[in-house]
């Protein structure tokens, strides 16, 4: 189906039916129980999972086909921010022109950029990558002020022209993004029971995003495109006495990827319209860095768990305080609850990094191959209990 | 009038002279062996052909246009194809893959942004390719993963993803180092079946004698960065001074 | 995703069928059955306290959030009542807003305007919170309010001191409490005219970003009003650690005062690199070499140590001021925590506390009317003197602190001393002043 | 002239401390072939040293003041130290005005242990992965030290001041024939100009002339060669690792009174030294050092007002202006050898 092989189809279908499916799933407990700290399916944290989950399958584009680890990706994903943010400051409040936009201009940026730093390879690519997309930052925090509203971001005013759209609204408001007419904050809340789930028109114009995107990857992974790029990632010599010129095809790639991360841009102005500066520090860029290399680089659903996983834990364990923690232990006898908090305490909160740090090192040592191996290794325990007809794994997808 | 000719080359380290006026042509459709001990500047020859290392002086000539100057990938599709001393395959990749890429280099050029087409989907590849492993006896390998095979069988690989293109000059360096004896002759028997089967022009860099002989025509012995004699392995044989300089040593 | 989640699926899909019937919108929709965002319908209304929690300005946001948790344990009747009791307006009852108990969720900024959005969104949407409040940057309070101005929910802005938060940036669904950069330069100028005379040459380093910028604009211009020179003005890097490169030029340019227009981490390097430098030692044009601070923090003067002594700035509150009202709020904050209470901990103890009582006289949660009640409010009784919420940009007039770091401190909260309170006359600006020009309110928004 | 020579001071005290830990990370790399991204926290928990001992200096017990008030009313507590009980007020206000110099003698062995710690317990499980595993433990480990120093020392700056001998500062104009103020310099950052040169040198010098050090430089050069002489390379590694992580300590431990320690000091430096390291080109322990030294003086340079003011926010950026430019007319840095990282 579409051009792809059958085992493609079955994973591009559970990644539809997941994504589409996601208010449900992301909200498993119901709204009032004390378990509903958990539940991760509102809007705008349902956005972020797929807008990052666009990022990092571009990410993979590169580094895990090529090899080539950037560690200024997010430069693109802000260059995007920026023009989509534009974009509905001039013309209009129609997230297409702005994401159209933001695609191009982040594109053209990483033609520049990848043109310049793909004349290194290893960890001196990654430097000049690092090292353009912190000048990029610092630029934009400070002397580009006037293009990017610096620490603040750049924000929709009531005094913007908006050529083909209104300053303002009738009412005295900045006219909200949307789609043709249709806005992307409309959520329409389902009640079923004891449960609530948020149906959300912004994060259904980024879902179908992600899956044309994410289609879109598996074709370049299964591509003889694809098979190049993974034959610069593993013997670059090779490839040059076969009479193929490396350099142009790791450039498409690095500025595709780019596309990928300007796409998101887009689509983040395009949910919540401001634009800041810190989406192109190098905290950001190594965090797509981790979420591909957490969920597994160079495979297909990867990078995409890992954007999920790093985005859960920053939106949902933040907010978990102390009053919260005594509710959940508050059937415990009065010392023992304490106690309980004080143990889960430095976790919790505050502490979400402390606890994202030890996630990294746990995944990385045990699961060498990101969390794409630890559902392989699940799903292998779970056949082997099963008598299975097929023969006994040889040889390994290379790209799966 | 060779296919290959070398003319004056010379070429500097520092103060080292690694090539000094080293003449050579090879001619079209024969073997050629480049002997010599180590440090005789075998490998920087070979170097300077394929584009990876520019002479200071001279010129290298391959079917009468020069090479120098020239991308390694550029003189590749020119139709020079180089088998390294380890080989250099496509570890990641499965075989099938590894036959592929050559051949969708011989089609397509150095760059081609085909992003969309399937690769199962391109028949004509995947068909030359298979064939091209049956020739090999490694259509059982097909999807094995490259970099997990033994040496002789990458070495096998390497050769074939070089024929694949159809080369007109396949350069081989030290093609058998550091195999098994069954792994040698394997090979051997290998390229003497392709310079039996086609119009090819072999030239080849080796230690072990026993290969050159089985193979060569003719013989270049290079000594200290310089041709010492040139002639065919029956009179190489003989020649008191490559015996000395070379012969001799290894003995 | 694990095979469990699938059969998850499959027991709520039979069971959302069966209440697909009361599917009903809100949220952020322009129709709704809802008259405003949020509106609470139980028996408690929801606060959302977005501070930072990670990052540098982490123990800033811890303090803040004791001073929420505090707020609400008062708004709900627990504790001493701290400054409910001598808050002007009576209208807090001790049994929660509205007569509904007060609950409270919380986030981290992280200091960054992305972030904090993320987690104020976070608090809209999925926790039903009523009123954002908190943060530590201006950065970060203009970034959450406007997001606070489109979902339609009220932003009590916590920490932040650039003039564009009520100025250029202003929105009317946002409030700050906290004084501005103008008003340190108005505080400040006098003292410093009393202290070090009017002929006195000026170098200023400040930090490379808004909030830097308009304190420069301000405190430059309140200066050069008393006579004093502007030698220059030196832009540094936000990232900036070691601030020789820029402190060493300084006493070979003429000048005799070093303005630091740097806060946070960035104050507390440049300040005790400005110190070894030697600066304060020295003596330049035949007077002494001195150095101002505007915006100063007890938290920050705590990480410069003994380098703040006898160092002068401008501060919103702190704890040694003596009328009822802070000696209150430092006795429920101090018996609670063991230790005094931030001028970032006040200022979100009042927010809080301003909110509540708005609802309360407004008589409803309603942004628009909230707004309408906290507009030209005038109130007394929160440890800054008689306060005006002001109704054209939402900005508090107070008096504003000068403090001093004190010589001989007798704890190690004991960093500062009040100098002068400069009444809030003396720190007033017409809404339309050039530093503030630009922004617009625009109109109350109650979102659904 | 003078505003030259000031910032030509300022810019090899800033390179000092860039040039000790590139110099740590290089050993690391060098020898072992790891990314550490921890490198940073190491020169952190350094910094943290100095602060853990002048606080340990400075325990103290508490008297109760009848006659003064603490902030709620409460007779105040009046706290001594207990070194001051102990030795007298003389010595023990000695022993805590000298803390951080002090500091390097109770540095080095806990740098050292929790170098091993680190090779012994996680790094030597990493030598045969891929860079980018590596990169992803180091930062995960970097985020678990920062946070644990957060847990328990805060998240605002500890103050941690030089002894009240070396405070102040130095007029080295006069010396040099300029007006008084010309060029003054503090006495610290003279000290820890010093102190680095001084790290540096004894690194060297025990890489050059001691047998550890030869078998080192071998190992680094080629590390199966010397394992096959039969050699326990692997031992003298992890020696090697906890001598990087103390010379990153100590240059934290003689920062601590530059710039009040945080937590996240180490994350502020940790992009800074990759780009010294690989500016100086990965490998090369004289290429980190030069590096370290001119990449502090450019950036000194870029930030005189007279270069600002034609080019502005150049010294937001000139760090990785010159690292590009570097990298791209030096492919691999300014000392680097061929083949190293290139994969």
């Amino acid at each position: 189906m579409l051009g792809l092989n059958k085992k493609d189809t079955t994973l591009l279908i559970i990644v539809a039916a997941l994504t589409l499916l996601a208010p449900f799933i992301l909200n498993p407990f119901p709204a009032d129980s004390a378990l509903a700290q958990f539940n991760a399916g509102y809007p705008d944290l349902m956005q972020r999972f797929v807008i990052f989950g666009i990022f990092a399958i571009g990410f993979n584009i590169l580094f895990g086909l090529t090899g080539y680890l950037s560690f200024g990706h997010a430069a693109f994903l802000g260059v995007g921010s920026y023009s989509a943010v534009w974009m509905f400051k001039l013309l209009s409040m129609n997230v297409i022109p702005a994401i159209i936009l933001s695609v191009i201009v982040a594109g053209l940026f990483a033609l520049l950029i990848g043109f310049i730093s793909l004349r290194r390879s290893g960890i001196y690519f990654s430097i000049l990558t690092l090292a353009f997309a912190q000048m990029s930052f610092n630029l934009a925090y400070s002397v580009l002020t006037p293009i990017t509203n610096g620490e603040t971001g750049l924000q929709l005013t009531l005094n913007d022209p908006r050529i083909l759209g209104v300053s303002a609204t009738a009412d005295g408001s900045i006219p909200v993004t949307n789609l043709f007419g249709i806005e992307m904050r409309g959520t329409y809340e389902m009640v079923a029971g004891p449960w609530s789930f948020q149906f959300n028109t912004g994060y259904y114009l980024c879902a179908i995003i992600m899956l044309l995107a994410f289609y879109l990857a598996v074709r370049i992974f299964r591509s003889p495109f694809g098979m190049m790029l993974r034959a610069i990632k593993s013997n670059n010599t090779r490839m040059s006495y076969t009479g193929l010129n490396a350099r142009p095809y790791a450039l498409a790639a690095f500025v595709i990827s780019g596309m990928y991360a300007g796409l998101a841009g887009g689509l983040m102005a395009s949910m919540d319209p401001l634009a800041g500066a810190e989406r192109m520090q190098w905290t950001a860029s190594g965090e797509v860095v981790l979420m591909t290399i957490l969920g597994g680089a160079g495979t297909l659903i990867g990078p995409v768990l890992g954007a999920g996983f790093i985005k859960y834990f920053e939106n949902i364990f933040s907010k978990i305080n102390d009053n919260v923690l005594h509710s959940w232990f508050s059937f415990m006898p009065d010392g023992l609850e304490d106690a309980m908090v004080a143990l889960v305490y430095p976790f919790i909160g505050k502490g979400w990094h402390l606890t994202l740090g030890i996630l990294f090192m746990l995944v990385v040592i045990f699961l060498p191959g990101g969390l794409v191996e630890g559902g392989q290794r699940i799903m292998r325990a779970f056949k082997r209990r099963k008598p299975d007809e097929t023969s006994s794994e040889t040889t390994t997808e290379p790209a799966e | 009038m060779g296919i290959l000719e070398v003319k004056d080359v010379n070429k500097r380290f520092g103060g080292l002279q690694a090539l000094g006026n080293v003449n050579l042509s090879v001619v079209e459709n024969s073997c050629h062996a480049i002997i010599g001990p180590n440090g005789a500047g075998k490998s920087t020859l070979l170097n300077c052909l394929v584009g990876k290392l520019i002479p200071d002086t001279g010129s290298v000539m391959f079917d009468g246009q020069s090479v120098l100057g020239r991308k390694p990938y550029e003189i590749n599709q020119m139709g020079i194809s180089r088998v390294f001393q380890t080989p250099e395959i496509f570890g990641d990749l499965s075989v099938l893959e590894n036959m592929m890429i050559p051949i969708f280099a011989k089609r397509d050029g150095a760059f081609r942004m085909h992003a969309v087409e399937h690769t199962e989907n391109e028949k004509e590849i995947v068909d030359q390719a298979e064939h091209m492993l049956d020739s090999l006896n490694m259509a059982d390998k097909r999807h094995f993963h490259s970099a997990s095979m033994s040496r002789g069988d990458k070495r096998r690989l390497e050769i074939g993803m070089c024929l694949a293109q159809n080369p007109r000059l396949l350069l081989l360096d030290e093609p058998t180092a550091g195999m098994a004896r069954a792994d040698t002759n394997n090979t051997i028997d290998l390229l003497k079946q392709i310079k039996d089967e086609r119009d090819i022009t072999i030239a080849i860099i080796e230690h072990d004698m026993h290969v050159v002989f089985s193979l060569a025509e003719r013989i270049t012995v290079l000594a200290q960065g310089t041709p010492l004699v040139e002639d065919t392995p029956d009179k190489i044989k003989g020649h008191p001074k490559v015996r000395e300089a070379y012969l001799g040593e290894t003995a | 995703m694990s095979k469990s989640n699938l059969t998850r699926r499959g027991l709520l899909k039979t069971s959302v069928v069966a209440g697909a019937g009361v599917a009903l919108p809100t949220i952020f929709t322009a129709s709704s059955a809802a008259a405003f965002t949020n509106e609470p319908t139980g028996g408690s209304v929801t606060l959302g306290f977005n501070v930072p929690q990670t990052g540098p300005y982490a123990d800033e946001g811890a303090d803040e959030l004791r001073a929420y948790e505090l707020a609400v344990e008062h708004l709900n009747g627990g504790g001493d009542g701290g400054m409910m009791n001598t808050f002007s307006s009576n209208a807090l009852q001790g049994n929660g807003i509205l007569g509904k108990k007060v609950e409270f969720v919380t986030g981290d900024t992280q200091t960054k305007s992305d972030a904090a959005r993320a987690s104020a969104k976070s608090m809209i949407e999925k926790d039903g919170a009523i009123m954002i409040t908190g943060g530590s940057s201006s950065g970060v309070a203009v970034a959450v309010q406007g997001l606070c101005q489109e979902a339609g929910v009220i932003f009590m802005a916590g920490l932040t001191h650039s003039n564009d938060t009520t100025g250029k940036d202003k929105k009317a669904n946002g409030f700050r409490h906290f004084f501005n950069a103008y008003m340190s330069g108005a505080a400040l100028a006098p003292v410093l005219e009393k202290l070090y005379g009017s002929d006195r040459k000026a170098y200023h380093l400040t930090a490379d970003y808004t909030w830097g910028w308009t304190q420069e604009e301000s405190i430059v211009a309140s200066t050069e009003a008393l006579g004093w020179e502007t030698v220059n003005t030196v832009k540094t890097p936000l990232a900036a650690t070691d601030f020789s490169s820029y402190i060493a030029p300084v006493l070979n340019s003429g000048a005799d005062v070093l303005v630091l227009n740097h806060y946070g981490g960035n104050m507390v390097n440049s300040l005790t690199n400005a110190v070894q430098f030697g600066l304060r030692e020295k003596q330049v044009n035949g007077k002494n070499f001195e150095i101002v601070v505007p915006l100063y923090s007890r938290l920050m003067a705590k990480g410069a140590g003994e380098n703040v002594k006898g160092i002068h700035g401008s501060t919103n509150w702190h704890w040694s001021l003596q009328d009822d009202a802070s000696k209150a709020f430092v006795k429920s904050f101090g018996e609670k925590y063991g230790f005094p209470p931030s001028q970032a901990a006040h200022t979100v103890y009042c927010q809080t506390l301003l909110y509540a009582d708005a609802c309360e006289r407004a008589g409803t949660f309603n942004p628009c009317g909230v707004a309408e009640a906290l507009e030209g409010f005038e109130f007394d009784g929160l440890g800054n003197g008689k306060t005006l919420y002001r109704a054209d940009d939402h900005q508090c007039f107070k008096d504003v602190l000068v403090v001093r770091g004190k010589e001989n401190p007798t704890s190690e909260f004991d960093l500062l001393e009040v100098v002068e309170v400069t009444p809030a006359a003396q720190v007033t600006y017409e809404p339309d002043h050039p530093m503030f020009a630009g922004g617009n309110l625009g109109s109350c928004n109650a979102g659904a | 002239m003078d505003a030259i020579i000031l910032q030509i001071l300022n810019g090899l005290d800033k390179g000092s401390a860039y040039a000790l830990i590139a110099l740590g990370l290089t050993l690391i790399f060098g020898t072992l072939g790891v990314v550490n991204f921890a490198h940073g926290a190491l020169f952190m928990i350094g910094a943290f040293c100095a602060v853990t001992l002048s606080k340990i200096l400075t325990l103290s017990f508490e008297t109760v003041d009848e006659t003064r008030t603490d902030f709620l009313g409460n007779p105040l507590k009046v706290k001594t130290p207990y070194v001051e009980a102990w030795f007298g007020p003389e010595t023990g206000g000695m022993l805590i005005d000298w803390a951080v110099p002090l500091a390097i003698l109770f540095s080095i062995p806990i740098m050292i242990g929790i170098g091993f710690i680190m090779e012994r317990g996680l790094i030597k499980h990493f030598y045969k992965r891929p860079h980018a595993d590596q990169i992803l433990v180091t930062f995960g480990l970097a985020i678990v030290l920062q946070e644990v120093i957060k847990y328990f020392y805060g998240a605002n700056p500890i103050p941690t001041p030089a002894p009240d001998a070396l405070t102040g500062s130095f007029d080295f104009g006069v010396l040099l024939g300029f007006d008084p103020n010309a060029v003054i310099y503090p006495y610290w950052r003279l000290v820890y100009f010093v102190f680095a040169a001084i790290v540096i040198g004894a690194v060297f010098a025990f890489l050059q002339f001691t047998t550890f050090g030869m078998v080192v430089r071998a190992g680094m050069a080629d590390r199966e060669t010397v394992g096959l002489l039969g050699i326990n390379i692997d031992r003298r590694f992890t020696i090697m690792f906890g001598i990087a992580a103390a010379v990153a300590g100590l240059a934290g431990v003689m920062y601590a009174p530059i710039n009040s320690p945080n937590y996240h000091m180490g994350m502020d430096f940790l992009v800074l030294s990759f780009v010294v390291v690989v500016v100086g080109g990965m490998g090369s322990l004289p290429g980190a050092v030069l590096a370290g030294f001119l990449l502090g003086v450019l950036e000194s340079f870029a930030s005189m007002n007279e270069i600002k003011s034609i080019i502005p926010g150049i010294d937001q950026i000139i760090i990785y202006l010159v690292a590009i430019i570097i990298l791209l007319t030096r492919p691999r840095g300014l000392m680097g050898r061929k083949g190293v990282m290139e994969d």
